[in-house]
Formats: structure tokens, C-alpha cells, sequence
């Protein structure tokens, strides 16, 4: 399985991303600077976390405009499995291939903390390891993670279960107490209409390894190589 | 000097529209000299985007708020007080006042 | 500017008195222009001369075979096996910190995060030593969430993990608050570079930021105590720009990954200034500069504001001219500021050219050499020998329940769930345990960093505080299962000039010294903040102490949760029930008197060698050393962090029992082990003659001691937890940055 | 309508005056109906520090910038691009051009 990260100014989980693919698919993904233009034929983009051009003037905005972001748009859109992690997600809203905006997390500050997710959909490929409505526990590590969207597009969201995780506590409720960032229905992470890109706040790379305590992020990562 | 009305204001401002209200519009900029991070950047992705010619690009706060003073004299006391107190941080931004009805 | 005259006013606020000036005029041979005397007055501050304090820091040992680097470079570093090193230093950003909180703090982090990758080390992780005022000061919550937001943004942009620090509160920091910032780093020892210009004709480069007007005297303030003046003070604040700082990282380590770099110095405190200078200093060489030559955000600047400007994120390196070219590609690459702006020379002198003129013409090691050095008079202040005894006690469940929520001792989960502390996924423990654990990257071994001091034992006794500062560092890294290696330190203190205050460092030192040499941790690196008083009130003396050790396996690493049932605890270590100087005297009487517990250091090194040991043979569950608030308190955050109760008896003893709970004796630790593990213990501990008690047992969900009260986790849980959020209400929904 | 004069601009500008340089200030502000979270905040802290009478507070955002453009239908379509696609998330913000010279 071939994968790729994109790399921009500013990134800081690229590392941490590329050791959790090559550990998940036994080979050295491709790392790609965001000045490029074109990549060759790849089974999984992701876009790691971090802070591309300092997350100024909105997370996300500058990098969606980065060279490569085109060649990802037209990879996304046609097929390619592409996850966007953390910054990533914030990226892939700005580019649209994702709906909605990570807005400011409503307590204003920047949250790190372990978080539980109640999975809402287990059938795409990247959660088909995990069982619907499983609570699995992950990092979070933001400052714009509130997940914002229109009521129209919500709905669509809801009704064709394209919302992959929500914040919940230990027992499942997705509680007003379990949201960290205020995000719409407690939306940790959501699918495109043909579920081969997913965005998340949450860092599954961060949770791949038993030494860290966790290893709910690694099931994620096993999901996509078994996909291919 | 050409000046545009300003977008889709209408609305919000009918919804709170009321004899004795001012409304407050305050600038907030970083004092001149003071590093401007974001607005660097912003110039500098401008330029990788093909828009050319743009310079000296800053990045501040727009604050709006309402207020139940008519008397703009006092009006603006508050807001001045307010800006120095709260909103500005005197110490690396400056700010201006409009006030509207 | 340059033809202005220099008037003895002028040199007088240039912080230089009659005697400085009379020996600069010496070592110039002449009447210095305007630059001239900025580069003198910046050079022969406290802060960059450590003209009253070299003198006794000098005593603190520096030497152990694993030392790679001692105090002298940018960061110290030390050994860690396998080819590898750990680069460490911690600095104070006190000053910017109180007028600006926000970037203060998180210029701060900027500048010590540039110490550790100038040496060519990745950084891995950085921690955080604060101090505030009182809490109920109304400045107080603006300055935490100010510091707190700042320290969280730069490093969490910049995607270091800060994983740790300690936060306390005190009316002596109400004008002067201390933000101490450490950064740690990670490189192969044929990595390590070095701030020693050589080879006269390599090109010195400059990369990075443009230089503006920021923070223009900033090293002159920070030598210099608050007054009402402060606002006058205020246009000096810099930003920061941690975007820029990430790229300024990976594009040097990039270089250095190659043989391109001869010399590479951050631009700190006193800017271009002391960074040109102390390169060419350090390999006894001249350097001639060309100020044209330097990116400017502002027009107009003159050379005495482009050297000593201090904007941040700026580097200054020596290249060799045949690598100019690949230096440019990786700086292109990086989108960073570039200019070669000088080259090194034999002469001796620094030559700075500005303009078609020469701005400047210095004499290098003259003026490094006889940069002044105080020997400054100093008193040892008479030492509280008797502990004042109230008339009555509170009951122990009350005096526990206001301890475990009080100020210091509340968690500090709102600090640091601002702080990105699991990127790079290789924090192992995270905040709240003795010790942060950082694994080596792609190694199975640790390494374990805390910050420690206790002020209030400093004031009451500077030695003691010292010894007490480094043994409590030690412990920390113990109690996580570390072999402790080396210290950093940053001592805050008030004005030098004061003899009381010299006598405090004197005496810290002293007491650091003699910690350092028994222990075997010797210093690698540090910094000193004089002048923290306001109006003729200083801090108390505060040194923070940085430790770092090493766990060989981070199978034998340990952690303070008790959380199984059916665990005995066990306490290492005498107990006397000593409370002069104790949080418990301070927290429920409001009594800051009586001596400080003495530091055993013989017995410490033998009870904590006992406890590693006892770690790394895996006969130990948890374990938690005591520190403030005594021993029922150890237990307590023990219990908390794992959520098991425990079942206490008051043994035998004439000590009475909120003295035994809650006094604070040196060198003592808890364990927590299972049933099989007690006999071998207790018979270890015998058999060496070091002093074990039996305490009780883990389970249910109270903390108990037998016939004496009972509290609910639940409930204590709720009052440590919320102290800190609770106190943070009213500013927490203040937008800070951006 | 009191206008006062932008404070401590001056200096600034004189340094960048040219012939045919255009000042442009964008005000970014977030849609009707967005949850505002700062202007939230500054909102509840205006209370504690006893401001009374004040309500409906917005945060946005301000970005100047210059261009050498002479044409002001140029200008403010070549701004107008740079809004939507970059300086303003139309997801949901709004924005509003004024152009000065
Ligand atoms: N400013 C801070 N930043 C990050 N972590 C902190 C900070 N202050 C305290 N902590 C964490 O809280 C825990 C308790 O701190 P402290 O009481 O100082 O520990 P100890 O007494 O063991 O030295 C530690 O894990 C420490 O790292
Ligand atoms: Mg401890």
C-alpha cells in the first residue's frame, strides 16, 4: 500500500503521522512538500496536524491554497482515501472537499486532553474496525476545533450518516460536558458523501502505541491497509 | 474616496434596533513598529497565490456592540474606557471609536 | 546619531556608572560614539556579564563523566548513551512576562527553544517554572492567563511538547512575577554544534526575522528593578512569532544535518550585539559586519537600533563561503530571510560598517576580559530557629481538605491542558506525576524532566533552600525510576546590590553546591534574574531547578496512581513531623515562620537509591516522594491520580498527629506494593538501616485513617480539581491572543 | 455619525505614501446567526467589570493592506477575489471593502 503526507510550513505531526503509516502498512510513506505539484498514483493521502503558515489569519486557510492542494482535491474527488488529522481537517474544510468550519473552541482555549468518541458509522474505510456505537478514547490538541455548519447541511450530515465520530463520555452520552470545543452535536469527526474522506479532530497517530496507554488509533490505521 | 455600504448589515441591525442605541464600531491595531506575524504571512501566501502588487498587509480586530447611551459624548467615554480596560492591549495595540446610530 | 556626543546623563542611562565608564574609555583607547556605547552598555549588563554573580557561580560543580557540555555554550549537554545526547537549559523571562504577559511568556519560550536547536538538538520537550502573586490581587488572573496562554502558544504552534513545570503563588510575586521557561533536546553527540567562530574569511550569515525596533534595551531592562516608570518602559515588548520560529528550526536543522555550519549562535538578549560578539570572542577572532546588509522592517533604522534590537527569531552563523550555496537552497526552501553579512577576520576587533561609515570599531577580548566582575558585599540574614506553636489544630480531614485545594497544591490540569503535551507521541507520563517521562525517540529509553524549588524554604533559609531546590529535583526524577544526570538552573533573586538579597544567592549557591557535589548531578547550564523587586520588595529567592534523568528501560519506569486495591503503603524515610517553614503552618494558621526541614543529603542519597532499585526489581506499583504539604498529602494526590482509596493508621509515635500528617521532612517517599512484596521490603530496608513503616492499604473509594475520619476521593477530587478553574473564571473567556 | 480620526496612523502612512497606492481596509465579520464566542466573552467580562447597558457584541476581523492599483474598479474587484478566496471563509464570515487613497 502506497501512502503520502503533505507537508507544509508549519506542520508538526508529519512525523508522528509517518511512523504510524509505516508501522500500519510495513513501508515508508512518501512524504510530500506542499511547493509540489503533482504525486504518483497513492492509496492514502493524509494531512497530518499541526500548524500550517501559524494557523494566522484561519487554521487551515492559507495551506488549502498550497500547490499541492489541488492535485489532493482532484485525488479526493476521485476515489483516493484521504484522512485529514487535527490541522488537517481544518484544511480540508477550507478546501471544501469537506463541509462545515472549525471554529474557535468555545471555552477560547487551546484543549489537550484525552477524549472519549462514540463511533457513528462503521462502514467506510477507515472505521470498519471498530463496531458502531463503540466508545473508543483518543487525544485532542486544538484551539479551533468547534465544528460549525449551516442547519442544511447538518442535516444532510445526520441523515446520511456521513458524521463519523462524536464526543462522548466514558458510558457514550454525547453530553454538553463531553464536548471540549462546542462543536454542532458534539461532531469529532465526518465523511464526504462517498466516504473516502475523512476529517477529524482527534489524533488516532497518537494513540497507535501500548506504551502511551492507548491503542484505539491504531485500529484506524489497520482499517485502511486491510480496505485495500 | 469611495466607500461601499457595508454588506448584509441590514438585517442584524433591524433585529436590534431601539431609540437610545448607539452602535460602536472599534478598530483594534497593532501600534506601529510591533511585529505583525499573521499579517506577514498573509502577504506572503498573497504572493503565492498570484495576487501582486498588495503591501504592508496588518491584521487587527473589528469589535461591534451595541449600547444604551444616547448621549454620544458619554458614549464614547465608556467605549474609550472600555478599550483601555478590556478590549485593546494598550501595551502593543492601538484603537479607534465610530459611533453610529 | 553617530555624532551625537556622549554626555555622562547618557551614559548613565546606559546603566553604566562612574567607574564602568571610565573603564570603558580605557579598553576603547577614546570616547565612544553612540553605537559604541550601546554595544558596552549591553555587553557589561547583568544579563549578559553575570557581573554579580560569576564570582560564586563559579563553585557550582560542572564535572561528571557523562557532561559533554557545562555552562559556557548556549545549553549544556549531557550523555545518554548509544551515541546520543540530551541538550538542556532553562531561562527567565520575568520582566516582558509582567508587562506584556502573553508574549513575554511566549517570547520566552522562543528564546530558549533557540538555545537547544542552536546546538544543533531537536527539541522534545519543554517545561515551565511559574510564580505569581497573590491570588486574590486582581492583576494576578490576568498575569496567569496571560503566561499561561503564551507559554501554550508558541510551543504548541511550534509542536514541542510542554510536559511540565510547577505553578505556585505568593504576595512577594505580586510586582514581580517569575516565568522561568526550560527546553530540552535530543541530538547525536557528531551533531553538537557549537557558538566558537573560526577560520578568518567564513562568512557569517544571517537568517531569519527582519530586525525591527523591537525590545530595543531589552537586556538593559531586565538588569534593572520595576517603578512606577514601568510604563515608559512598555513600547520595548516583542512579538512573538512562533510560525517563524518552526521554520527557523527545521531549516537549521536541516544545515546541520551537513557540514556547512562553523559557528551558529542565536540572536538573544542584546541581539546581533552579543551574538556577533560572543562568537568571535569565543574563537579569540575579529568579525566585521555590514549593517546594509541585514533585513530591516523598518526604514530608517540607525546601527546602534540594528544591533542592539532584539527582535526574535533570528540566527546568526559562520558558514564556510564553498557552502553558501547549499545553505541558500534550505533556507529558500524554508521561506526564511537571508544575508550574508560579514565575514571573520584576525583582527581582533568587531567592525561594524553602516552606510559608507564605520559605526563601530571594538576591541573583541579587551572588552569581553574586562568586563566588569563584583565581588558584592553581603549579609547572611539571621535564620528563624523555633517553630511557632498554635494553640489548637483543625481536625486532620479538615486541614487535608484545605491543603489538597489550596493554591499550590491544587492540580494545575488548567495549565496544562493549554499545553500540547502529547505531540511527537513520545510522552510516556504525562503532567501530573513527579516527573515527565519523554521517550528517546524510536529507543525503548526515557528520559525524566521536572522543575523544582521551594521558595518559601529559600527565605527562610537560602542554604538549606539550595540543597533543599536540587534534592527535591533528584527525588522527582526517582521516584519516576530515573537515574538522575544533571541539573539546569535559573536562580530569580532581587536586586545584588542589596547585601541581604547577595547573601540569599551566596547562600543558595552554597547549599546547591554541596546538593550537586553529594548527589552527583552536577550543573550543565543556567541562567540568573536579578533586580525582581519592586519599590525595595524583592521575590523570595527562587531557584528553580531543572533535572534531568535517565531510565535505561521504560519497562522499570513508575508512576504515583494507586489504582488496584489491595496495595500496602509503605514509608521510606524518618519522620520527625518537622513544620517550621511548612505549606500546613502557611495554609491553615497563616504563619510563614520557623526553619526550613534540613536537608539530609547523605541520608537522601541513600533512601532514593534504595527506592530506584526497588523500582527497577519491579517490586514497586506506585511511588510519589513527599514534598509539600507532608506525607497524608503525598498519599492523598497518590490515590487521586489513580482513583483507589486507602485505609491509614497512625502508628506508634510521640509526634503528634498533624505534625506526623502533615510536616515536611526531607528524603522520605511512598510506596505502594503488593502483599508478596512487604517482608522483602521491610528486610531490605533493615538490613541497610534505613527507616520503613507500614501505613495501610489501598481500596474502596475514601481516604481514611482508622478511628480518626474518612473522606470521599470523590469529594477531595472536587476540591483539588477546581480550585484552579474556579479562580481562572472570570478571565477565562478573555480572548488573549490572536 | 462621529468619526474620529484614526489615532497614531500618521507616521505610518507618510512611509508608504506613493502616487498610486490604494488603501484598503476589510472588515471580516461572522455571518448572522454564527456562534460568536469571543464577542460572547468580552460580552460576560464587560459585566463583571461593572459596564453596564452594553449588548451584542461581535468579534471580527480588520486587515489593511496596500495595493498599487490606481484603478478603483480594479482594485476593489482584484480585493473582492482576494476575500472570497482567501481572507474571508464564506462558510461563515461576511465581509466588507472600503478602499481610501
Ligand atoms: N506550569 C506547569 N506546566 C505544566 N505542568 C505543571 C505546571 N505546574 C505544575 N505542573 C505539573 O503538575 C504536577 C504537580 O506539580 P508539583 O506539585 O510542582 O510536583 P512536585 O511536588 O512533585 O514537584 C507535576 O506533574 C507538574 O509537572
Ligand atoms: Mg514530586
Amino acid at each position: 500500500m502506497k501512502t503520502a503526507v503533505i507537508v507544509f510550513p508549519g506542520s508538526n505531526c508529519d512525523r508522528d503521522v509517518q511512523i504510524a503509516l509505516r508501522n500500519a502498512t510495513d513501508s515508508e510513506p512518501l512524504m510530500i512538500w506542499h511547493q509540489e505539484t503533482e504525486m504518483p498514483s497513492i492509496d492514502l493521502i493524509v494531512i497530518p496536524g499541526g500548524f500550517s503558515y501559524g494557523d494566522y489569519l484561519r487554521s487551515g486557510a492559507m495551506a488549502a491554497h498550497s500547490p499541492i492542494m489541488r492535485e489532493v482535491v482532484s485525488r479526493a474527488q476521485s476515489g483516493t482515501p484521504t484522512l485529514g488529522i487535527c490541522n488537517g481537517f481544518q484544511i480540508l474544510t477550507e478546501t471544501g472537499l469537506l463541509p462545515g468550519a472549525l471554529m474557535r473552541n468555545t471555552s477560547l482555549k487551546f484543549a489537550c486532553c484525552s477524549v472519549f468518541l462514540r463511533v457513528e458509522n462503521s462502514y467506510s474505510a477507515f472505521t470498519h474496525h471498530y463496531d458502531d456505537e463503540e466508545i473508543i478514547s483518543m487525544p485532542i490538541a486544538h484551539l479551533d476545533g468547534s465544528f460549525y455548519t449551516d442547519d442544511f447541511t447538518l442535516t444532510k450530515l445526520i441523515d446520511n450518516s456521513l458524521v463519523a465520530f462524536r464526543y462522548c463520555d466514558a458510558s457514550g452520552n454525547t453530553s454538553k460536558e463531553a464536548n471540549p470545543n462546542g462543536s454542532l452535536h458534539n461532531i469529532a469527526g465526518i465523511f464526504n458523501s462517498s466516504r473516502n474522506v475523512l476529517g477529524m479532530m482527534p489524533h488516532p497517530e497518537r494513540s497507535t502505541d501500548p506504551i502511551m496507554g492507548r491503542t484505539d488509533g491504531a485500529r484506524l490505521f489497520d482499517a485502511l491497509v486491510a480496505s485495500f | 474616496m469611495i466607500r461601499q455600504p457595508r454588506i448584509n448589515h441590514g438585517a442584524k441591525r433591524l433585529l436590534t434596533e431601539s431609540y437610545n442605541t448607539v452602535k460602536a464600531q472599534i478598530h483594534i491595531t497593532l501600534k506601529t513598529g510591533v511585529l505583525d506575524p499573521q499579517g506577514k504571512a498573509i502577504e506572503s501566501a498573497l504572493g503565492d497565490l498570484g495576487f501582486d502588487g498588495i503591501s504592508n498587509v496588518r491584521q487587527g480586530k473589528l469589535i461591534e456592540l451595541d449600547l444604551t447611551e444616547s448621549d454620544y459624548g458619554k458614549a464614547r467615554a465608556l467605549i474609550d474606557n472600555l478599550c483601555t480596560q478590556l478590549l485593546a492591549n494598550t501595551v502593543i495595540e492601538d484603537f479607534a471609536i465610530e459611533l453610529d446610530d | 546619531m553617530a555624532n551625537s556626543t556622549i554626555t555622562a546623563e547618557l551614559v548613565a542611562e546606559h546603566g553604566l556608572d562612574d567607574k564602568e565608564a571610565e573603564h570603558m574609555i580605557e579598553v576603547l583607547g577614546r570616547e565612544p560614539n553612540i553605537t559604541e556605547l550601546g554595544i558596552f552598555s549591553v555587553m557589561w549588563s547583568e544579563h549578559c556579564s553575570y557581573k554579580s554573580s560569576k564570582k560564586w557561580l563559579r563553585e557550582l560543580p560542572t564535572q561528571a563523566p557523562w557532561v559533554i557540555h557545562g555552562p559556557g555554550e548556549n545549553a549544556g549537554a549531557i550523555d545518554i548513551g548509544d551515541g546520543q545526547a540530551i541538550v538542556f537549559k532553562i531561562e527567565s523571562h520575568n520582566h516582558p512576562s509582567f508587562i506584556e504577559p502573553y508574549q513575554g511568556a511566549a517570547t520566552g519560550v522562543g528564546g530558549i527553544l533557540r538555545d537547544v536547536f542552536t546546538m544543533g538538538a531537536r527539541p522534545i520537550a519543554n517545561l515551565n517554572a511559574l510564580r505569581f502573586g497573590n491570588p486574590e490581587n486582581n492583576k494576578t488572573r490576568h498575569l496567569v492567563s496571560g503566561v499561561v496562554s503564551g507559554i501554550g502558544g508558541y510551543g504548541n504552534c511550534v509542536g514541542i511538547p510542554t510536559v511540565g513545570g510547577e505553578c505556585g503563588f505568593h504576595p512577594c510575586y505580586d510586582g514581580n512575577i517569575l516565568v522561568n521557561a526550560m527546553s530540552v533536546g535530543l541530538v547525536e553527540h557528531d551533531r553538537i554544534h557549537c557558538a566558537r567562530a573560526s577560520g578568518p574569511g567564513n562568512l557569517v550569515i544571517y537568517l531569519g526575522a527582519k530586525t525591527g525596533r523591537d525590545g530595543i534595551h531589552g537586556a538593559t531592562m531586565a538588569s534593572a528593578g520595576f517603578d512606577d516608570a514601568v510604563d515608559a518602559k512598555r513600547p520595548t515588548v516583542q512579538v512573538g512569532d512562533p510560525f517563524t520560529e518552526k521554520l527557523l528550526l527545521e531549516a537549521c536543522l536541516e544545515l546541520m544535518a551537513t557540514d556547512a555550519i562553523v559557528a551558529i549562535q542565536d540572536m538573544g538578549a542584546a541581539g546581533l550585539t552579543s551574538s556577533s560578539f560572543e562568537m568571535a570572542s569565543r574563537g579569540d577572532l575579529g568579525i566585521e559586519i555590514d549593517l546594509d546588509q541585514v533585513p530591516l522592517r523598518e526604514p530608517g533604522m540607525s546601527a546602534y537600533e540594528i544591533m542592539l534590537s532584539e527582535s526574535q527569531e533570528r540566527m546568526l552563523m559562520v558558514i564556510r563561503p564553498d557552502r553558501v550555496e547549499d545553505a541558500r537552497k534550505i533556507f529558500s526552501k524554508w521561506e526564511l530571510d537571508f544575508a550574508v553579512i560579514g565575514q571573520v577576520t584576525n583582527s581582533g576587533r568587531m567592525v561594524i560598517r553602516h552606510q559608507n561609515t564605520i559605526a563601530a570599531d571594538l576591541p573583541i577580548k579587551p572588552l569581553a576580559d574586562s568586563a566588569p566582575e563584583y565581588d558584592r558585599t553581603w549579609v547572611r540574614k539571621e535564620t528563624s530557629l523555633s517553630t511557632p506553636k498554635p494553640a489548637t489544630e483543625p481536625d486532620i480531614d479538615t486541614a487535608l481538605n484545605l491543603l489538597i485545594s489550596c493554591p499550590d497544591l491544587s492540580s494545575k490540569r488548567w495549565i496544562w491542558e493549554q499545553y500540547d503535551h502529547t505531540v511527537m507521541a513520545d510522552t510516556v507520563q504525562l503532567p501530573g506525576g513527579d516527573a515527565a517521562v519523554i521517550r528517546v525517540h524510536g529507543t525503548a529509553k526515557g528520559i525524566a524532566l521536572t522543575t523544582d524549588c521551594t521558595p518559601r524554604y529559600c527565605a527562610a533559609n537560602a542554604v538549606e533552600g539550595g540543597r533543599q531546590a536540587v534534592a527535591e529535583s533528584w527525588r522527582n526524577l526517582t521516584a519516576v525510576g530515573a537515574q538522575p544526570l544533571a541539573i539546569t538552573n535559573c536562580l530569580n533573586f532581587g536586586n545584588p546590590e542589596r547585601p541581604e538579597t547577595m547573601g540569599q544567592f551566596v547562600g543558595t549557591i552554597e547549599g546547591m553546591t554541596e546538593a550537586c557535589r553529594i548527589l552527583n548531578m552536577p550543573v550543565v547550564s543556567g541562567n540568573v534574574s536579578f533586580y525582581n523587586e519592586t519599590r525595595g520588595s524583592p521575590v523570595h529567592p527562587t531557584p528553580t531547578i531543572g533535572g534531568v534523568g535517565l531510565i535505561e528501560s521504560l519497562n522499570s519506569m513508575q508512576r504515583i496512581a494507586i489504582d488496584e486495591a489491595g496495595l500496602h503503603l509503605i514509608l521510606i524515610g524518618s519522620t520527625y513531623g518537622h513544620l517550621g517553614a511548612s505549606l500546613y503552618l502557611r495554609e491553615i494558621h497563616g504563619i510563614e515562620d520557623g526553619p526550613p526541614p534540613p536537608v539530609n543529603l547523605n541520608l537522601e542519597q541513600k533512601h532514593g537509591s534504595l527506592v530506584r532499585s526497588l523500582i527497577h526489581r519491579g517490586t514497586v506499583r506506585a511511588c510519589h516522594d513527599i514534598s509539600d504539604g507532608g506525607l497524608l498529602v503525598a498519599v492523598a494526590e497518590m490515590s487521586l491520580a489513580g482513583g483507589t482509596g486507602v485505609t491509614l493508621f497512625l502508628p506508634e509515635t510521640d509526634i503528634a498527629p498533624h505534625a506526623f500528617w502533615f510536616g515536611e521532612d526531607q528524603g522520605r517517599y511512598v510506596l505502594a506494593v503488593e502483599d508478596k512484596n512487604v517482608e522483602p521490603i521491610l528486610l531490605t530496608c533493615c538490613s541497610e538501616n534505613i527507616p520503613a513503616l507500614q501505613l495501610g492499604t489501598s481500596g474502596g473509594s475514601h481516604i481514611s485513617v482508622e478511628e480518626s475520619f474518612q473522606i470521599s476521593l470523590a469529594d477531595l477530587s472536587y476540591k483539588h480539581e477546581t480550585w484552579f478553574p474556579d479562580f481562572m473564571k472570570n478571565t477565562d473567556n478573555r480572548s488573549v491572543e490572536d
